[in-house]
C-alpha cells in the first residue's frame, strides 16, 4: 500500500466549517495535498483520534468541547499517549426569530421559565404553566413560547444547559427548590417540558432555520456564524442586555459561548507530510487572527492566540485534565 | 357407474344470466362499477407517485437548474512585480512563497480600474476598498495565484480574468439577494449590487453557464460560488462501479443458489430470514461493519470510494437478493421440467430459461438496490466519506483507494452549510444525481422491456 | 511487473487453455460431439478454471501476506531507538514504505541509478529535499536506519515480487497442463465446471451470513461495553429517553421501539396500498406506452436522496398536516410527526412495492387470468382472487423490503417526525425511532466510552434483534398462508 | 374411422341463439380465420372439426370474446347472440362471458384449492346465499365434471397437483358451476380416459337439454356422437357446416371428405 | 371400443431397457404408485393406459427423474436403466435425462422462437458441428413432429403462439431432436386431428427401429395400433402388463377387462 500523504481531520460539525476554510487556503498556499476534513461529530473525532497511531488513523481531532478524560484513557489504551491540544477561538450561541416578529430581550431566568418542566411560581415548584413568552415576563411579546434548541446529541446543548438552563434555574431559584425536594445536583433544572413548547433538533442550523420558516412565531438557537450569513432572514434577541457579537462575546460579555479547540497526535507529526504545516498555518495571525477570514466568518478568535501559536510551533503536549 | 348419473339429471334451472347483453343487469352494474373504482385506485395510485415525483423534481429543478449558471466578472489584472516576485528573478520557489494573501491587492486594483473605465466611483455607492474586494470571490485570489506558478514569465503582464462573483452578487442576479433582503444582509450591501448592476451595464459581468459547478471541488463556507461536485461525481462514479460490479453478481448468484439449488432445511431457512432481516438494518451500522472490518482490521484507507463501495455492497445485496428470488420464483415451473427434459442439467435451464423470464425483476431490483446506494450517506459518515475533500482522486484502480467525496454526500454537506447559496447548489447536485440515476437505470430500463413477456 | 500484468497472463494462459482444451477434446472425440460427455466448451472451462483459480488464490494469498512479511522482516532493521517519542514502529513504516516509493520514482524518472541508490546515505544527501523532487513528501528528515531499512525493503519486494510472479504463472501453467491432460471423452467436464460454478453460488450467498456475523460482532464488543456502564435492565424498560450530557440519562429503547413501529407501520399503510394499486395498473391496465415511462418514473422516486425528502416533510408536508388536521382536530400544533414522517416516506416506500410487484404481476402466466375471465369475471375480481394470490409469495418479498427500508431509514424522521422520544398514540405528535437516535449519538460530541454514545451500538443490537423476530415470524405466516396455494 | 354412426335425432328447427356473419381474425399479420359465417342453434350441440392449426379454437375465443385479451390479435364481422352484437360498445364481456362460458384446450386450473376452483364463479356471480349452497353447487359441479369421486377427500388440496385429465375435468366442472347459456369447450375430453369421456359427453348431453354447447374435438366419434351440427374449418376457412349427420355421411366438399376419411391434415 | 384390431407382429424376445422394481411413489402422504414393476423392452413400443389420475404420469416420470423436481414427491424401488440403477447417487440425471427423453402432457415450449424450441436440445448436447447442421436437425424434427409444413415460414415466431396440437407436435419435435435411446411421451396425441396423429404414429413407429418408447394414452386403438407391450394401471397399481395382443383380446385381470370394455374409470 502507498503510504498517505494527506492530512485527516475529523471531528466536530461546529469547527468542520473553519477547519475547510483553513484546509482550503492551506491547500491553496502549500505544496501539500488540502486536508481531508470530516465531520461526524466531536465525540466521533475524537475516538477516531484515539483509534491508535498509524497511518489509517486520523491525525487531527476537532472538538466543539474540551476532551473528557474517558478519552484520554481510551487514547493511552491505544498507545496514543500524546496530544496537542489547540484552541482555536470561540463560538458564540445566540436566540435569534424570524426577522419579521417582534424583538427579543431574554434573561437566562425568562428561558428558564419558559421551557423547564418546572419552574418556581408563588415559592412552589408546578409544572410550568406558562403559554406566551408574556407570561413568562411581561416586557416579552405575547408570543406563544416555541423553542428550537438543540438535541441532546449536540456540543451546543452542553452549553446551553449550562449557560442558560442551569443560569436560569439558580436566577429563579428553582435550583434551591430542588435541593430542597432533596435533588442535590439540581437535575430537575435540566428538565424540559414535553408539551412541544421546546423542541429538540437533531439536524444542523439549517434544520432549526427551515422549522423557523415553518414556524415562524418560534425561536432557534444557532451559532454566531450561522446568524451572521442569514442575517437577513434571522433576527437575533440579546441576552441580559447585550447584543451578540464577536466583540461582546470576546470581552465575555455576552454570556453563552464556548472555546473550540483541536487535538494533534504528536506521533504523527514529523511522519505525516504537511501536518506541522497544517497546525502552523491554522494558528497563524493570518488565518485565526481577528483579521483573519475565521474571524469573518464568525469565529470569535482567541484573545490568548500568541501563547497558543507558540506552544503549537513547540509541540507541547497537553497537560493532564485537571 | 358414473358420476354423471349419480348427480341429478334434473332439467338446470334456467340461468340468470337471461335477458339482454346490452342491458347491463344490476349485479353486473355493481361489479363493473367496483371495476371501475378498483381501475380508478389504480390510476389514483400512479397519480400519486408520478404527482409525488413532479412537485419533488419540479422543487428540485427549481431550486437547483440556477446552480448550473454563474456570475462571472472580467477584470484586467495588473501581475504586479513589486508584489508577487520582490527579487525579480522568476524563482518558482520565491513565487510560491507569496500567499493568497498577498494577491488580493492586485485583484482590488484591477476592480478600481475597471470601475474607472465604466465611468463609476466606489463614493458614488459608499463602498469601501474592502466591499470592493468582497465582490469577487474569494475564488479569485486562488486561481490568480495557480495562474502565476503556472506562467511566471505572465508576472509584469496584465492578464484578464473571468473571475466568479461573490455568492451574495450571484444571488441577485439569480433573484435570491434583493436591495432590500441586502439592507439587511451584514454580507452585502446595496451599493454592491447597485455596483453590480453598473458591471453588468459596463459588459464585465455576466452571469452564464457554469462548467465549474462540474469540475471544480468543494469550497469551504467563505466561497459557497466556487463549490463545485467534481470529486463528488468522481467518487460516486467509483463507488457505483465497485457497487455494480459486485453487488450484482453475488446477489444473483447467492439467490439463484438459494431459490434454485438450496435443499430446503433450517439453514437456507436461516439465510433466508437472515437476507431479508439485512435488508432492516439501519444503513449507518454498515457503516459500523465498514470500519471495523475494512478499515481497521483489512487496513484499508478511510475516505476511500473502494470502503464506500464494499459498504454499499453489502447494504445492496439483500435489495437484490429479495428481489432476484421472488421473480426467480414466479418462474413457472413447467418451463424447468421443459428444459431438463430436453436433457439440461439444473444449472442450464437456469441460466438459459429461467434467468431470462427473471431478468426482469431482477433488474428492477438492481435498479432500486442501485438507487438506494446511490443516494445513501449514513454509512459513508462512518468510514470518512463525509468530509470536505478538495483533491481529485487520481484514475482507477489507484484512485480507488484516494480520498473521494459523494453526491450524497455533497449535497449532505451543502445543505449544513450557513450561506443560503449552497441551497441552490444542493439542488444542483441532486439534479447531478438524479441524471446519473437515470444512466444508470435507462440501460436496465431497456434492458427490461427486451425481457418482459408473458407466456 | 504489476499485478494488473501477472493477471492479464494468467488470464492469457486460462484463455489458450480453454481455446486448447476445446480443441483437444474434439479432436479425442474424432470431431464427434456427440462421443463426449459434454459440450467441448465445458472442456475449456475446466482448463480454463484449473489455470486462472489456484493461479489468482495463490496471487491474493501472496498479496496479503508479502507485506506483513516484509515488515516483520524490515521491521528488525530499525533499532527502537529510532522509534521517535510517542511514534510507534507502524508510523515509521509507513515512512520507510514512502521513502522506498520514492525512490522508485526516481528511478522512473531516470534522476537516479541502481547504484546511486545504494550508494546514498541519508547523511550525506538530504533525502527528503531529493524525494520532494519526486513529488514524495516526507514529513521529517531522514534517519540513517530508516533509510537503510527503506533500501531493504525495496529489495526484499522487489524479490519476494519476481518469486510471486514465477509462482503464479508456474501454478497457472500447471493447472491448465494438469486439467488438459485429464481430458478424455468420458472425462465429465461439464459437471466439473458446473460444481465450480455451484461453488461460486454458494460462496456469494455466504456472503449474506458473513455480513451478518460481521455485523453482530462489530456491535456486540461495544454494546457489552454498553451494558457495564448502564444497566440492561434500564435499556429494556424504561419508558424515558433523555440523554445527558454530564451523566444520569434515561436510556429507555421503549419510546424508540414505538417511534420506530408507528413510523414504519403509518408508512407502510400508505406504501403498500398504493404501491400495490400501482402496480397493478401498470401490469394489467396500463397501456405499453404508459407502463414504459410511468414505471421508470416512479422508480425515480426511490432514488431521490432522503435528504430531499427531509426537506419536504420538514417545509411542505408537515405545516400542511399541522393546520388542516391537527390542528383542527385538536390534535396538536406540531409540525413534525408521525403522520409527517409517516406520509413522505411511504412517497419514497412507493417504488419498492410497486415496481417489483408489478415485475411478478407480469410472470403469472396468462393462462390464469384467461380461465378467470372465461369464468365471466371482471378484471379486477381476476385480479384480487386469482393474479394476486397466484404472486403472493413475491409481493411478500417486495412488502417486507419495504418495511425494512421503513425502519432503517433516517433522514425523513429526523427532519419529518422530530427528534423528541415519546410514547403516545397521537400520529400528529412529534417521535423518533432508533435508527434515528443510532445515527445521531454515534455521530454527537458526547465522549465516545459514555453510555450516551455506546447506546448507539445496544440499539443497533437490539433493532437487529427486533427485526430478525419480526421477519422469523414473517417466514411462517408465509409460509402457514401458502401452503393453500402453489 | 368406422366408428361413426352419427346418432340420428330428430332435426327440428330451433331458434338461433348466435349468428356469426363474415367473421375475420388477425394475428398480426396472420390472417387465421377467414369469412366465417356460422349460426350456432340453441339446445343443439354444435361441433368445430378440422386439423390442427386451422383456426377452431380462434373462432371460439371469439364467441366469448376471449380474444380481447391476446394484444395482436384482431377480430371482425358480425357475432350476434340473441341477436344482440356482442361485439357491440356496450356490450360488457363479462357479461358476456357469464352467458358464455368456457373450457380452455390446456386445463388451466387456478393456483387455489379445488373447492375455490370451483367455487370461483358461482362467488362472483352471486349463485350462492350462503355456504351451504354454495357447497351444493360445488358438489353438483364436480359431480358433472365427473371427478366428484377422485376429489371429494381433497377439496382442499391444490387444484394445480392434480393429473392432466383431472385438472381438465375441473376445469369443466369449472365452467359448468356458472351456469352459462351457451357452454364453449376446447377439446374438452382430450386428456380424459373412454369412461370420463363417457361422463363427460353424458354431461354435453344433458346439458343440450336447456343451453347450447360448442364443442371442439379431434375426435370424428366424439363429434359424431355429442353433436347434432358439425362445422369443418380448413386452414382458416369454414368449409362445410351442416346436420352431423349428413357431415359424416355425405359431406358435400372433397376436402370435408378427405379429412373425415383421414386423408388430409 | 370396436377398433381394436392389434397388429399382430411377431414377438421376438428382446433386450430390456428398463427393469423397473417394486416402485413406490408417494406425494406427500398420497401413495400414488403402489409397488410396480414393469420391464420395458428395447425397440419396443410399451404403452401405459390407465382410467384418468392412476398414475400412469406419475410414473413415467419416475423413468427419468423429472420427479425429482416435485418438492413432495418420493420415489422408492430398483429403477434399472441397461442394468444400471438411475436412482444411484453416481448418476447424472442430465446425461439421464439425455437418454431418456420425455414429452409432457401439457405442452410447454419455451417462450421463445420455434427454432430456438427445437434447436435447444441439440445445442445443449453439441449434436450439430455448425449452424448448417443444426438447421437440418431443426427441420428434420419438425418434420417428425409433423409439424414443419405450419411452421417452415415463421420459424422466429414465438413457440408459445401456436396452436395447441402445434404446439403438442412442436414438442414432440424437441424432444425428438436430442435423439433419446428412451422416449417417453405423455399423451402425445390428445390435442392432434386424426392425421397428425397418424404422422406421430408413423414417427413412434420409426423410431421404434432403434429405441425404445413409452407411451401414455387414453386412446385404447392407439395403444393397440402402436405398441407391442401393454401396461395397464389403475388407483396406482399396475394391474396387467403384457403383449399388446394379449391384453386387448384377452385380459387376465377382470379389471383390465372392464376398463377395455368401458365398465371401470
Ligand atoms: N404434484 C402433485 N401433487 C399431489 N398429488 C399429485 C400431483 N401430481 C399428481 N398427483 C396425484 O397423483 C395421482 C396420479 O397422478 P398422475 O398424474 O400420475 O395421473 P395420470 O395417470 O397421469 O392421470 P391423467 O390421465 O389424468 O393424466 C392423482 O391422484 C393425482 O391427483
Ligand atoms: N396467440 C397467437 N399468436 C399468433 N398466432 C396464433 C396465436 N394463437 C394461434 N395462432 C395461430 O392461428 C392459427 C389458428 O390457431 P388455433 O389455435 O385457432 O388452431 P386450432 O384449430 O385450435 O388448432 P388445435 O387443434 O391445434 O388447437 C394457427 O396457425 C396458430 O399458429
Ligand atoms: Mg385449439
Ligand atoms: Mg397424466
Amino acid at each position: 500500500a502507498a503510504a498517505r500523504d494527506n492530512v485527516q481531520v475529523a471531528g466536530s460539525s461546529t469547527v468542520l466549517p473553519y477547519a475547510s476554510i483553513v484546509a482550503e487556503a492551506f491547500g491553496e498556499n502549500f505544496d501539500f495535498p488540502t486536508p481531508v476534513v470530516e465531520g461526524g461529530g466531536s465525540g466521533a473525532g475524537r475516538k477516531k483520534l484515539c483509534e491508535g497511531v498509524g497511518e489509517n488513523t486520523i491525525d487531527i481531532a476537532n472538538s466543539s468541547s474540551r476532551i473528557k478524560q474517558s478519552d484520554i484513557d481510551l487514547c493511552a489504551q491505544n498507545g496514543v499517549t500524546e496530544i496537542m491540544e489547540v484552541r482555536i477561538g470561540y463560538d458564540g450561541i445566540v436566540f435569534a426569530s424570524d426577522i419579521n416578529g417582534p424583538d427579543f430581550a431574554f434573561t437566562p431566568a425568562d428561558w428558564y421559565n419558559a421551557i423547564a418542566e418546572k419552574i418556581v411560581v408563588d415559592g412552589a415548584l408546578v409544572a410550568n404553566p406558562n403559554m406566551t413568552w408574556a407570561d413568562v415576563n411581561p416586557e416579552l411579546p405575547a408570543q406563544k413560547i416555541m423553542a428550537f434548541i438543540p438535541g441532546t446529541k449536540h456540543g451546543t446543548r452542553e452549553v446551553f444547559d449550562e449557560k442558560v438552563l442551569e443560569a436560569g434555574c439558580e436566577a429563579t431559584g428553582a435550583a434551591e427548590a430542588f435541593a430542597a425536594a432533596g435533588d442535590a445536583d439540581h437535575k430537575g433544572c435540566m428538565a424540559l417540558r414535553t408539551d412541544g413548547a421546546s423542541v429538540d433538533i437533531d439536524g444542523d442550523y439549517t434544520e432549526t432555520l427551515s422549522r423557523l420558516a415553518a414556524n415562524p412565531e418560534a425561536i432557534g438557537v444557532f451559532g454566531l456564524s450561522f446568524y451572521e450569513a442569514n442575517t437577513d432572514k434571522l433576527i437575533v434577541a440579546t441576552m441580559d442586555g447585550i447584543v451578540p457579537s464577536t466583540e461582546s462575546i470576546s470581552t465575555g460579555e455576552y454570556p453563552v459561548s464556548r472555546p473550540l479547540y483541536f487535538y494533534v497526535k504528536k506521533a504523527h507529526l514529523g511522519v505525516i507530510p504537511g501536518l506541522q504545516e497544517y497546525i502552523d498555518f491554522f494558528v497563524s495571525d493570518e488565518i485565526a487572527g481577528p483579521d483573519g477570514p475565521l474571524a469573518q466568518y464568525g469565529l470569535v478568535s482567541d484573545p490568548e492566540l500568541a501563547a497558543t501559536q507558540e506552544a503549537v510551533a513547540n509541540g507541547v503536549v497537553m497537560a493532564p485534565l485537571n | 357407474m358414473t358420476d354423471a348419473t349419480a348427480s341429478s339429471p334434473a332439467a338446470p334451472k334456467p340461468s340468470r344470466h337471461r335477458g339482454s347483453l346490452l342491458e347491463v343487469d344490476a349485479r353486473t352494474r355493481r361489479r363493473n362499477a367496483s371495476e371501475r373504482r378498483f381501475r380508478r385506485l389504480g390510476l389514483g395510485a400512479i397519480g400519486i407517485g408520478v404527482a409525488a415525483l413532479i412537485i419533488l423534481v419540479t422543487s428540485i429543478l427549481s431550486q437547483g437548474l440556477p446552480a448550473f449558471q454563474q456570475t462571472f466578472i472580467a477584470l484586467d489584472v495588473y501581475l504586479d512585480e513589486t508584489k508577487l516576485d520582490k527579487n525579480g528573478n522568476r524563482d518558482i520557489e520565491e513565487i510560491k512563497k507569496v500567499s493568497t494573501f498577498g494577491y488580493t491587492p492586485l485583484i482590488n486594483s484591477a476592480m478600481s480600474a475597471k470601475m474607472e473605465e465604466i465611468g463609476v466611483t466606489a463614493e458614488e455607492f459608499g463602498l469601501s476598498d474592502r466591499d470592493l474586494t468582497d465582490m469577487i470571490s474569494k475564488e479569485a485570489a486562488a486561481e490568480l495565484r495557480r495562474h502565476v506558478i503556472a506562467n511566471p514569465d505572465s508576472i509584469g503582464e496584465t492578464v484578464t480574468f473571468e473571475f466568479l462573483a461573490n455568492g451574495r452578487i450571484d444571488g441577485y442576479f439569480k433573484g435570491r439577494v434583493t436591495m432590500e433582503s441586502a439592507q439587511l444582509d451584514s454580507n452585502v450591501s446595496p451599493g454592491q449590487l447597485q455596483l453590480a448592476d453598473a458591471l453588468k451595464e459596463g459588459g464585465s459581468l455576466s452571469t452564464h453557464w457554469n462548467w465549474g459547478f462540474f469540475t471544480m471541488a468543494d469550497a469551504s463556507e467563505n466561497r459557497p460560488e466556487a463549490a463545485g461536485i467534481g470529486v463528488a461525481i468522481i467518487g460516486s462514479m467509483y463507488m457505483m462501479m465497485v457497487v455494480l460490479c459486485l453487488a450484482l453478481p453475488i446477489g444473483v448468484a447467492a439467490s439463484i443458489y438459494l431459490e434454485e439449488f438450496a435443499p430446503q432445511n433450517w439453514f437456507t431457512d436461516l439465510i433466508e430470514v437472515n437476507i431479508s432481516n439485512l435488508a432492516a438494518v439501519p444503513s449507518i451500522v454498515f457503516g459500523i461493519l465498514g470500519l471495523a472490518i475494512f478499515i481497521n482490521y483489512a487496513g484499508l484507507p478511510q475516505s476511500a470510494p473502494i470502503v464506500g463501495g464494499l459498504v454499499l455492497t453489502l447494504m445492496t445485496l439483500p435489495t437484490i437478493i429479495i428481489s432476484t428470488r421472488a421473480s426467480l420464483k414466479s418462474v413457472p415451473p413447467s418451463i424447468r421440467d421443459a428444459a431438463l427434459g430436453v436433457g439440461a442439467s439444473k444449472m442450464q435451464s437456469v441460466f438459459h430459461h429461467v434467468l431470462p423470464l427473471a431478468m426482469p425483476g431482477i433488474l428492477t431490483g438492481t435498479i432500486i438496490g442501485l438507487a438506494q446506494a446511490l443516494g445513501e450517506t449514513a454509512p459513508l459518515m462512518l468510514i470518512g466519506m463525509v468530509a470536505f475533500v478538495r483533491e481529485f482522486p487520481s484514475a482507477p484502480p489507484e484512485g480507488f483507494f484516494d480520498p473521494a467525496s459523494a453526491l450524497p454526500v455533497q449535497v449532505y454537506n451543502f445543505t449544513q452549510r450557513a450561506d443560503p447559496a449552497f441551497v441552490e447548489r444542493a439542488s444542483g447536485a441532486i439534479i447531478v444525481l438524479l441524471i446519473f440515476l437515470l444512466c444508470m437505470n435507462f440501460i436496465a430500463i431497456i434492458l427490461r422491456r427486451r425481457f418482459e413477456r408473458r407466456w | 511487473m504489476s499485478v494488473g500484468l501477472v493477471s492479464l497472463i494468467v488470464l492469457l494462459i486460462a484463455a489458450v487453455g480453454y481455446m486448447m482444451g476445446r480443441r483437444k477434446a474434439l479432436s479425442s472425440a474424432g470431431g464427434d460431439i456427440r462421443k463426449l460427455h459434454s459440450l467441448p466448451s465445458y472442456y475449456g472451462q475446466t482448463v480454463l478454471l484449473f489455470a486462472a483459480v489456484p493461479a489468482f488464490l495463490l496471487m491474493f494469498v501472496w498479496l496479503f501476506f508479502q507485506p506483513i512479511y516484509i515488515e516483520s522482516s524490515v521491521t528488525g532493521m530499525i533499532s527502537p531507538s529510532d522509534i521517535a517519542e510517542g511514534s510507534s514502529e507502524s508510523l515509521v513504516m509507513a515512512d520507510v514504505r514512502r521513502i522506498a516509493g520514492g525512490l522508485d520514482q526516481l528511478l522512473v524518472q531516470g534522476d537516479l541509478s541502481e547504484d546511486d541508490i545504494s550508494r546514498m546515505r541519508a547523511d550525506e544527501t538530504n533525502v527528503r529535499e531529493r524525494l520532494a523532487q519526486a513529488g514524495v513528501a516526507l514529513g521529517s528528515d531522514v534517519q540513517q536506519s530508516v533509510f537503510e531499512a527503506a533500501k531493504a525493503y525495496r529489495g526484499q519486494n522487489s524479490a519476494l515480487w519476481m518469486a510471486m510472479v514465477v509462482a503464479v504463472l508456474a501454478l497457472s501453467l500447471a493447472g491448465a497442463v494438469f486439467s488438459y491432460m485429464k481430458i478424455a471423452p468420458s472425462y465429465r467436464a461439464r459437471n466439473v465446471s458446473e460444481a465450480a460454478i455451484k461453488a461460486i453460488l454458494i460462496l456469494s450467498s455466504m456472503v449474506a451470513i458473513l455480513t451478518t456475523v460481521g455485523i453482530v460482532f462489530s456491535l456486540l464488543f461495544e454494546t457489552a461495553h454498553f451494558f457495564r456502564l448502564y444497566p440492561a435492565k434500564d435499556f429494556f424498560f424504561n419508558a424515558t429517553w433523555n440523554p445527558q450530557f454530564r451523566g444520569g440519562s434515561d436510556l429507555g429503547i421503549l419510546p424508540l421501539l414505538w417511534g420506530t413501529l408507528y413510523v414504519s407501520f403509518i408508512a407502510l399503510l400508505f406504501a403498500v396500498p398504493i404501491g400495490l394499486f400501482a402496480a397493478i395498473y401498470l401490469s394489467e391496465y396500463a397501456s405499453p406506452r404508459l407502463r414504459s415511462i410511468a414505471k421508470p418514473a416512479i422508480e425515480i422516486l426511490a432514488g431521490i436522496p432522503t435528504i430531499v425528502y427531509g426537506l419536504f416533510a420538514l417545509i411542505t408536508v408537515g405545516p400542511m398536516l399541522r393546520d388542516y388536521f391537527a390542528q383542527p382536530l385538536g390534535l396538536g400544533a406540531s409540525s413534525s410527526s408521525v403522520m409527517t414522517a409517516g406520509i413522505v416516506m411511504a412517497i419514497m416506500l412507493i417504488p419498492f412495492v410497486s415496481s417489483l410487484s408489478d415485475d411478478i404481476i407480469n410472470a403469472v402466466p396468462q393462462a390464469m387470468r384467461d380461465g378467470s375471465f372465461g369464468l365471466g369475471a371482471t378484471h379486477s375480481e381476476t385480479i384480487k382472487q386469482v393474479v394476486l394470490p397466484a404472486a403472493l409469495p413475491g409481493i411478500v418479498g417486495a412488502v417486507l423490503l419495504a418495511a425494512s427500508r421503513a425502519i432503517g431509514e433516517t433522514m425523513i424522521v429526523v427532519m419529518g417526525a422530530g427528534a423528541a422520544a415519546k410514547l403516545s398514540l397521537n400520529p400528529f405528535e412529534a417521535m423518533t425511532t432508533i435508527t434515528v437516535k443510532i445515527v445521531s449519538q454515534l455521530t454527537g460530541d458526547t465522549e465516545f466510552a459514555s453510555p450516551e454514545t455506546l447506546v448507539a451500538f445496544a440499539l443497533g443490537l437490539s433493532l437487529f434483534v427486533i427485526t430478525l423476530g419480526l421477519n422469523v415470524l414473517a417466514l411462517y405466516i408465509v409460509r402457514k398462508y401458502r401452503e393453500q396455494y402453489e | 374411422m368406422n366408428d361413426m354412426r352419427p346418432v340420428e335425432r330428430a332435426v327440428e328447427t330451433k331458434e338461433i341463439k348466435f349468428e356469426c356473419r363474415d367473421c375475420q381474425v388477425w394475428y398480426g399479420d396472420t390472417h387465421a380465420i377467414k369469412d366465417v359465417s356460422v349460426d350456432i342453434q340453441d339446445k343443439t350441440v354444435t361441433a368445430f372439426i378440422g386439423p390442427s392449426g386451422c383456426g377452431k379454437s380462434t373462432f371460439l375465443r371469439c364467441l366469448n370474446r376471449m380474444n380481447d385479451t391476446i394484444d395482436i390479435a384482431r377480430v371482425e364481422g358480425s357475432f350476434l347472440l340473441d341477436g344482440e352484437s356482442i361485439y357491440d360498445k356496450r356490450v360488457d364481456p363479462v357479461q358476456l362471458r357469464a352467458k358464455v362460458g368456457m373450457v380452455f384446450q390446456k386445463p388451466n386450473p387456478f393456483p387455489k384449492s379445488i373447492y375455490d376452483n370451483v367455487a370461483y364463479g358461482p362467488r362472483i356471480h352471486g349463485l350462492a346465499k350462503n355456504k351451504a349452497e354454495l357447497d351444493e353447487i360445488v358438489e353438483k359441479s364436480l359431480r358433472r365434471g365427473a371427478i366428484w369421486n377422485e376429489v371429494k377427500d381433497r377439496l382442499d388440496a391444490p387444484g394445480t397437483g392434480l393429473s392432466g385429465g383431472q385438472q381438465q375435468r375441473l376445469c369443466i366442472a369449472r365452467a359448468v358451476a356458472t351456469e352459462p347459456e351457451v357452454l364453449l369447450m376446447d377439446e374438452p375430453c382430450s386428456a380424459l380416459d373412454p369412461i370420463a369421456t363417457a361422463q363427460v359427453e353424458e354431461l354435453i348431453d344433458e346439458l343440450r337439454e336447456s343451453y347450447s354447447v360448442v364443442i371442439v374435438t379431434h375426435s370424428m366419434q366424439q363429434a359424431a356422437r355429442v353433436s347434432q351440427k358439425t362445422a369443418f374449418f380448413h386452414l382458416g376457412n369454414l368449409v362445410e357446416f351442416g346436420e352431423t349427420g349428413q357431415i359424416f355421411t355425405n359431406p358435400k366438399d372433397p376436402r370435408t371428405e378427405s379429412y373425415i376419411t383421414g386423408r388430409i391434415g
